[in-house]
């Protein structure tokens, strides 16, 4: 990767994020998201993967939390101190974990509500796209979204973010709870909104192996700062990453689940 | 309840012990010892006061465990109240002994509010609030058309409480027997939301979904809820009938159900300390209204008059700065103010 | 085994009754079917894993069998679900607990509320006997079955090494630690058979794989039999004894692990080619 | 025969009114999620406003009207941002409670700016009854309908077609998810107080007209609880039928415990009974969004 | 965060702050008295202490609308006798307090005064603090002059230290009744109805007014419900109406009056209809406009501007800006029961008892033209048998008649 701010278009520096005045989540966090690819932030839970998601796109707020010290800068500009509203309007996009789809709104009206920031005459082009892309949404689009599968609600949720055509789109977790599948599909989507649209991409994933096989740059966090970062190639060659991420064996397979001692499990409690 | 730093226990029972920590006991003794002594320090009218707020803890730690601790919103608790003035009253107008009215009235009352209750089955939040407001202002009605049974429009008056002979017709005598009461109701809530039923009713309130997966019959803990709930409030109304010795139906307006609900919003939602805390702001806020006018009226003369029509305001106004910055109430300050002497002079 | 009851024999074909016996349930929300006839069984002591697309019907079999839902009836028949021959459709949610089931649930469920101790005191709420009288004096009868039931929670606590988070309040926890206190919640009702609605979404490898031995211990030392719904196939294919896969409301295949695996319609409704990339980790 | 027909047509007629109160009532809840008890005093401050500017700075109804209209704004506004924008996030009782403390704070503001004594409006609405189906019928009143229906249509439009009326119903559901959107959540709150506070100050000018205003006019919100909780709290279409339906049932419940069995009164219970009855029925109202339970 | 850390705590120590000084006032005051009080009764010089009155008005609530312009009158006449040397020199304390319409703060502001600031008597209002108090009034020894004159409160073997001043509810009923009954020239009997809140207020002469209604041959044709706070009487009004009475009795408050006479209007019931006390005030023209025409209403004291003595005191007081006839109410309460204290203070303390056994001697007292005749005998609370008619003409309170009941013995207390 060649370095330099033109092929940045988000950097984070040393990013420091504290909820209720007192639990200091981020410690420092340094990160950068290419132009035009796609990103991938594992970690394990409580690592602070999504807070980092959330200080980017500004929703701290509203759960209490705040930056501290360290910057976001986007397309060369700070933006760490701006409401959510704006950084929508910059072309910051985030589909949030848990789909978070408007229960009581129809699909089509889910979809309207990504445009919030667009003009009015983009919507019925943006319909139209996301429609090609999920064909099942358009058979849908009058159902209330609440009563949707959930994979279809992810697919609404990713439809949302192609509707307000972001520049840089973070996903939180979109494989969580699909069926494999049904994951498969949703990165192959991702890859090809990333392609066709131009669009860069953070993805936060627990889903390692998937998340590295689209990505092309990783990084991985724990307790608040990034302890590792790499092509997604080398990254899948760690033999860390292999045996903590990937869950293979000394041998380079599979480790079965079965085999999981119990000392192991203990040893962490324990020490 | 989470055992402070250097507390060990050796025992389960210990733990689930109320008052802990030797210390704590005794503070809680010598506070007793106060209250026992306070008539002697007290004159009539500051004992008075005492006597509406011990009536008031009972109202308030009964709307507690349904609102506070089952989840169940009530507008109601004013009209349950009622139902136990009116049924004490009957009673004792009857010739039962004191002690056997107030038992009955909160049996009626608990009968009447667990029929208000059955709503609860298929309704939640706003909905099953709206429904307790129904039972509001049908009870209202039922106390203003009951006849002979609650006097009609002319209410009932009643004589002071005999117990075995002794009359309880001074302030200072009711206070002891008010006392008692109260702080028989606080314990009984107490024990309660330590046992299986005090954790079903949180069940309830927290996640009733899988409160009823882990085993709770949601309809009969609801009603069962409901039911303590307006036994209390049924004692209550039968020591405030006994207490004022005139009841009539706008005494138990939709006006009192809301002051009760204040009193758990600003003492505390869920806790038996939070009830106690509101009970005491929300009785003691008009008399301190009243005296801060009157010692701002010997400044400015006239502001009396504004200070009257804005009293009510203030109470609105009170309520809202609580839920604005203190929306756990008094017993969360409570907390943290002891938190604070815990650790001093080491606290930052 | 137990005895057939002669009714059930002459609609399925003396079919002797597993341990969890599922047969022919139908449920349908407006019209649209959920279900359509599905028919499993579960032997005493396995785990037996419940795979599918999304929106397949998972978490509405879990429903049917917990309570929550009622089935609409049998497409062939009339619809039963027992558990070690009891019936259990004849009985409301809160009752199928006394009889020995217990389950957890997709998104976390927990009573926010309530400590960790207290939360899995909850959940052997049906465990215990004593009144509300009792419970307002909280002396003699409810002070000793406390302290009784107490001492099983403990043990669960042990288990699951939640010690540290005993007393501290549910809502608060790290999601990881959530996700076992629920699990301690089903234990502790000593579940004869635990439902449990996809254990490992959101956790990363580590949690996964102490997921995956809780369940296995659950099965080995406390001899519980384990319905799992997952979408983690390494997990599933690893420690299932037997996996059902749904899909559209309908059963599509029954089998072990290897079995469900080279079954092609399930590779074309549900694990797709790349399998290794996208469920194995 | 012709008595129960009166009694419908009074009912409906009163009806009007209690529609007009429950939309500005039905168009926070939808937007906010928030269950205002202060409604009733609400209506009353517009009609305060609007009297204090016709009657004592003698300026014309027109442009007192509108002027009314600036400060509802300006009221809606205020109360968003002074007393519900600190509570976004809490619970159920919590936002009910602050409402009724906001109650009793307008209810003794206008005490302390107008005192308790009853006020008259000018003459606005022309007085002279209209005879429907036999039963003349006040002018007002008949604005009162004709207005409650315009509301409603121009709000069943607005939150169904346009795309702030959407963000709105997004807001309503997730706030977090609507700001991730881009959706100004404070503006968006803000805005629909606004309105309801506009939609209460119109209804307050017309309730006005008929009888008067005093610092109790509030109690009138207390009465459209039976009309949102029957309608289901975030349909216009049960806030407008609502109110007629509750204002028609609780006049022939009245009537019929009047003539069959000599209770009197029996109209203020009548309406909350009707709904216990109903919401056993169906628990979200007649036409109510059922909440979306997933386990 | 730390700016509402900040707030609350200046909240909290506010809030302390208030409690404490609420606590402190309430402590200050026996302190006070208890010093004051042996002075008094030690000095042989002029006694010049003030004589406390406690006032337990509705200032808010349902009913302020008549309280606040009651209590006005109630604190004009305080001022009037204290400008005129007082109660033989003594001074009148007047601490006037909001009841609020609510009984436990009534009950509560009662026992302050009594107990704590040491009144000798008070001057009521609502109907259901003035209840509530009658037991506690007799043990406590103060008389109460409240502006409730529920009949029951003038049989001083229930109610002994109760004490109003203009006819009781039941009487200005009966008083009407008769006048109409005077009036009526047709053959048939007249055809008589009974309109009233469902509240204790309204309930309370119903059945005496039936009684008499019966008793002078009226046809009694009906009788309906109506709120106090209603919007509209259509659906109460339309039973009446086929019944079609020639008198309505309104009981009830001026809104619901209003309310009333418009719904009557507007389906043509052409029944005359005639209020009580408090149902009709300077204010229902304006409400009601041209449909209050024509109705007649009970007054207990003189209109504003009728040329009596007092009247023009009141004027002198309140700067002849005009005032509502509940002020006027205020004002004779006051008047009465100085003259009642005047009569105690000659011979000896002016104690509460003293005070209702003077109150006891009063005959044919003249409170200044404002309303009247006033007597109490010990075993008749009862002020007099007199009620003021007064019908609304172009929208003016116009004085008909004076109607004067006999005093029967079987209606005191009923």
């Amino acid at each position: 990767m060649a370095g330099g701010t033109v092929n940045e278009i988000l950097k984070v520096e040393n990013l420091e994020v504290v909820y209720n005045d007192v639990v200091l989540v981020l410690k420092g966090l340094s990160l950068a998201c290419p132009r035009g690819e796609i990103t991938a932030l594992l970690g394990a839970n409580g690592a602070g993967k999504s807070t980092t998601l959330k200080a980017i796109s500004g929703l701290l707020e509203s759960e209490h939390g705040e930056v501290t010290d360290g910057s976001v800068i986007y397309q060369d500009e700070p933006i760490q101190h701006l409401i959510p509203e704006k950084i929508v309007r910059k072309g910051i996009f985030q589909v949030m974990e848990g789909r978070r789809i408007f229960e009581d709104l129809t699909v089509e009206e889910n979809l309207r509500c990504g445009a919030f920031t667009r003009p009015r005459s983009e919507i019925p082009g943006g319909l139209e796209k996301v429609y090609a892309y999920f064909p099942r949404l358009k058979e849908r689009r009058r159902q209330l979204a609440g009563y949707m599968s959930g994979g279809e609600q992810q697919m609404c949720a990713i439809g949302r973010a192609i509707m307000a055509r972001p520049q840089l789109l973070l996903l939180d977790e979109p494989s969580l709870g699909l069926a494999p599948l049904l994951v498969e599909e949703i990165f192959d989507i991702i890859k090809r909104i990333n392609a066709e649209e131009g669009v860069s991409v953070l993805l936060v994933e627990q889903n390692a192996r998937a998340a590295l096989s689209v990505a092309t740059r990783g990084y991985i966090m724990e307790n608040g700062r990034v302890v590792m970062d790499g092509n997604a190639s080398e990254l899948l060659n760690n033999p860390d990453v292999q045996e903590f991420y990937l869950g293979m064996g000394h041998a380079g397979d599979r480790r079965s689940y079965r085999d999981v001692k119990h000392y192991r499990r203990r040893k962490r409690w324990l020490g | 309840m989470q055992g402070k730093c250097g507390l060990f226990f050796t025992s389960y029972r210990g733990e689930a012990q109320i008052f802990q920590s030797g210390f704590q006991k005794l503070m809680v003794g010598l506070f007793m010892l106060a209250l026992l002594a306070a008539p002697l320090a007290l004159n009539i009218h500051e004992t008075s006061v005492m006597n509406l707020v011990f009536i008031a803890v009972i109202g308030a730690v009964a709307l507690n465990l349904l609102t506070g601790v089952c989840g169940q919103i009530s507008l109601g608790h004013g009209a349950f109240i009622g139902v136990g003035a009116y049924a004490a009253g009957q009673c004792t107008l009857n010739g039962v002994p004191f002690p056997l009215a107030i038992l009955t009235a909160g049996l009626i009352t608990a009968m009447v509010g667990m029929v208000f209750g059955v709503p609860s089955l298929r309704l939640k939040g706003i909905y099953l609030a709206i429904a307790t407001l129904a039972a509001q202002l049908v009870l209202e009605f039922v106390f203003l058309h009951g006849g002979a049974l609650t006097g009609g429009s002319s209410g009932l008056l009643l004589d002071p409480p005999v117990i075995l002979g002794f009359v309880f017709d001074t302030e200072a005598r009711m206070y002891y027997l008010l006392l008692f009461f109260a702080a028989a109701a606080l314990l009984m809530v107490a024990n309660i939301m330590r046992s299986r039923y005090g954790r079903a009713f949180v069940s309830i309130r927290d996640y009733y979904l899988s409160a009823e997966i882990v085993g709770v019959n949601l309809f009969w803990f609801k009603l069962v809820a409901f039911g303590v709930s307006s036994f209390l409030a049924g004692v209550s109304g039968g020591l405030w009938a006994h207490y004022t010795g005139y009841i009539s139906a706008e005494q138990f307006n939709i006006g009192l159900s809301i002051s009760y609900l204040a009193m758990i919003i600003i003492g505390g939602m869920g806790s038996v300390l939070g009830s106690v805390f509101g009970a005491v702001f929300v009785v003691l806020m008009p008399e301190a209204l009243n005296a801060v006018a009157n010692s701002l009226s010997a400044v400015f003369p006239g502001i009396a008059q504004s200070l009257v029509a804005l009293r009510e305001g203030v109470f609105g106004l009170v309520l809202i700065l609580f839920l604005i910055f203190e929306p756990e109430g008094l017993v969360n300050r409570w907390r943290l103010v002891k938190a604070y002497w815990k650790l001093y002079p080491f606290a930052h | 085994m137990t005895v057939v009851p002669t009714g059930y024999a002459s609609y399925h074909n003396c079919r002797i009754m597993a341990y969890l016996d599922v047969r022919d349930v139908t449920l349908t929300f407006k019209g649209i079917a959920a279900l359509m006839g599905v028919s499993f069984t579960v032997e005493q002591g396995t785990i037996a894993s419940l795979i599918g697309p999304n929106g397949a019907g998972k978490t509405s079999m879990l429903n049917c069998i917990s309570g929550r839902y009622t089935p609409d009836g049998g497409v062939s028949g009339p619809c039963t679900i027992s558990l070690d021959g009891e019936n259990l459709l004849s009985l409301p949610a809160h009752k199928r607990t006394e009889l020995g089931l217990s389950r957890t649930f997709q998104n976390i469920a927990l009573f926010k509320g309530l400590s960790v101790l207290d939360n899995l005191m909850v959940g052997r709420h049906s465990r215990m006997e004593y009144g509300l009288l009792a419970s307002i004096v909280y002396w003699g009868r409810a002070a000793r079955q406390e302290d009784r039931h107490r001492r099983r929670v403990e043990d669960v606590i042990d288990f699951l090494n939640l010690s540290p988070y005993r007393h501290q309040h549910a809502g608060r926890l790290p999601y990881g630690v959530q996700k076992r206190v629920e699990l301690g919640r089903a234990l502790a009702a000593e579940p004869k058979l635990i439902l449990l609605d996809e254990p490992m979404a959101g956790m990363n490898l580590e949690e996964t794989e102490d997921m995956a031995r809780y369940i296995l211990d659950i099965a080995e030392e406390w001899g519980a039999t384990v319905l799992l719904v997952e979408h983690d196939m390494g997990v599933v294919m690893d420690i299932s004894d037997k996996v059902i896969v749904l899909d559209f409301g309908s059963k599509l295949a029954e089998g072990t692990p290897d079995e469900v695996q080279a079954d092609k319609n399930v590779i074309a409704a549900y694990l797709g080619t790349e399998q290794a990339t996208f469920s194995g980790r | 025969m012709e008595y129960y027909l009166q009694l419908v047509i009074n009912g409906l007629v009163v009806g009007g009114i209690y529609s007009l109160v429950a939309l500005g009532f039905v168009v926070i809840y939808k937007a906010t999620k928030v269950v205002n008890f202060a409604q009733g005093e609400l209506v009353m401050a517009g009609a305060y406003i609007c009297f204090a500017l016709t009657v004592q700075f003698s300026i014309p109804f027109l442009w007192a009207f509108l002027l009314t209209l600036v400060f509802s704004v300006l009221l809606g506004l205020a109360i968003e941002r002074v007393v519900l924008r600190p509570l976004i996030g809490e619970e159920h009782i919590s936002v009910i409670m602050v409402t009724v403390g906001m109650s009793s704070v307008l209810k003794s503001l206008v005490q302390l700016f107008w005192g308790t004594q009853i006020r008259v409006y000018p003459p606005v609405l022309p007085t002279e009854p209209v005879v429907i189906a036999g039963l003349p019928v006040a002018p007002v009143y008949l604005a009162a309908f004709a207005l409650s229906a315009v509301l409603f249509a121009v709000f069943s439009a607005f939150f169904k077609y346009s795309r702030t009326g959407i963000a709105m119903r997004a807001t309503a559901f997730d706030q977090q998810a609507a700001q991730s959107m881009g959706i100004g959540i404070k503006n968006i709150f803000a805005m629909s107080w606004c309105i309801a506070c506009v939609v209460s100050a119109v209804g307050g000018v017309i309730l006005g007209n008929i009888n008067g205003i005093n610092s109790h006019l509030g109690h009138l919100g207390l009465k459209v609880f039976p009309a949102v909780i029957l309608g289901g709290l975030d349909s216009l279409l049960g806030a407008a039928l609502g109110g007629l339906i509750i204002g028609v049932l609780e006049n022939l419940c009245d009537g019929v415990a009047r003539q069959f069995f000599g209770l009197g009164g029996f109209r203020e219970v009548a309406a909350f009974i009707i709904l216990v009855v109903i919401l056993m029925i169906k628990p979200y109202g007649l036409f109510g969004t059922k909440e979306i339970e997933r386990v | 965060m730390r700016v509402s850390t900040i707030i609350t705590a200046a909240c909290t120590t506010l809030l302390a702050g208030l409690m404490l000084m609420g606590c402190g006032g309430e402590g200050d005051k026996p302190a006070q008295t208890e010093t004051t009080g042996p002075q008094a009764t030690a000095d042989t010089s002029p006694d010049t202490t003030p004589i406390k009155v406690g006032g337990l008005i509705d200032l808010s609530g349902p009913t302020s609308s008549v309280g606040v312009p009651y209590a006005d009158g109630l604190r004009g006449a305080v001022k009037y006798i204290n400008d005129n040397g007082g109660i033989n020199g003594r001074p009148i304390a007047f601490d006037l307090q909001d009841t609020a319409y609510n009984v436990q703060q009534g009950l509560s502001l009662y026992k302050k005064m009594v107990n704590t600031d040491k009144v000798v008597c008070i001057q009521g209002f609502g109907s259901a603090v003035t209840e509530a108090l009658v037991r506690t009034l007799a043990k406590d020894m103060i008389p109460n002059f409240s502006g409730s004159c529920s009949a029951h409160l003038t049989d001083p073997r229930t109610a002994p230290y109760n004490f109003f001043t203009s006819a009781d509810y039941s009487t200005q009923l009966r008083a009407a009744l008769k006048y109409f009954r005077s009036q009526w020239t047709e053959e048939r009997a007249p055809k008589v109805a009974f309109i009233y809140p469902d509240h204790p207020y309204g309930v309370a002469p119903i059945s005496a007014g039936k009684a008499y209604a019966a008793e002078l041959g009226y046809e009694i044709v009906g009788e309906t419900n109506v709120a106090l706070n209603a919007i509209d009487a259509t659906t109460e009004l339309l039973p009446l109406k086929n019944k079609a009475p020639d008198f309505c009795w309104v009981g009830g408050t001026t809104p619901s009056t209003s309310v009333i006479l418009k719904s009557a209007k507007n389906i043509g019931m052409n029944s005359v209809f005639f209020t009580n006390i408090w149902g009709t005030d300077e204010t229902l023209p304006a409400l009601a406009g041209a449909d209050a025409d024509g109705s007649f209403s009970n007054q207990a004291a003189a209109v504003y501007g009728k040329d009596v003595p007092g009247m023009k005191i009141i004027e002198q007081i309140t700067g002849g800006k005009p005032q509502m006839t509940h002020y006027v109410r205020g004002f004779v309460s006051i008047l009465t029961m100085a003259e009642a204290m005047k009569r105690a203070a000659a011979n000896g303390p002016v104690t509460g008892e003293t005070i209702k056994d003077a109150a006891e001697t009063l005959r044919d007292y003249d409170p200044m033209g404002l309303a009247p005749f006033i007597s109490y005998f010990p075993d008749d609370h009862r002020p007099n048998m007199a009620v003021l008619l007064y019908t609304i003409k172009d929208g003016q309170l116009t004085f008909v008649a004076e109607e004067i009941l006999d005093r029967r013995a079987d209606w005191l207390g009923h």
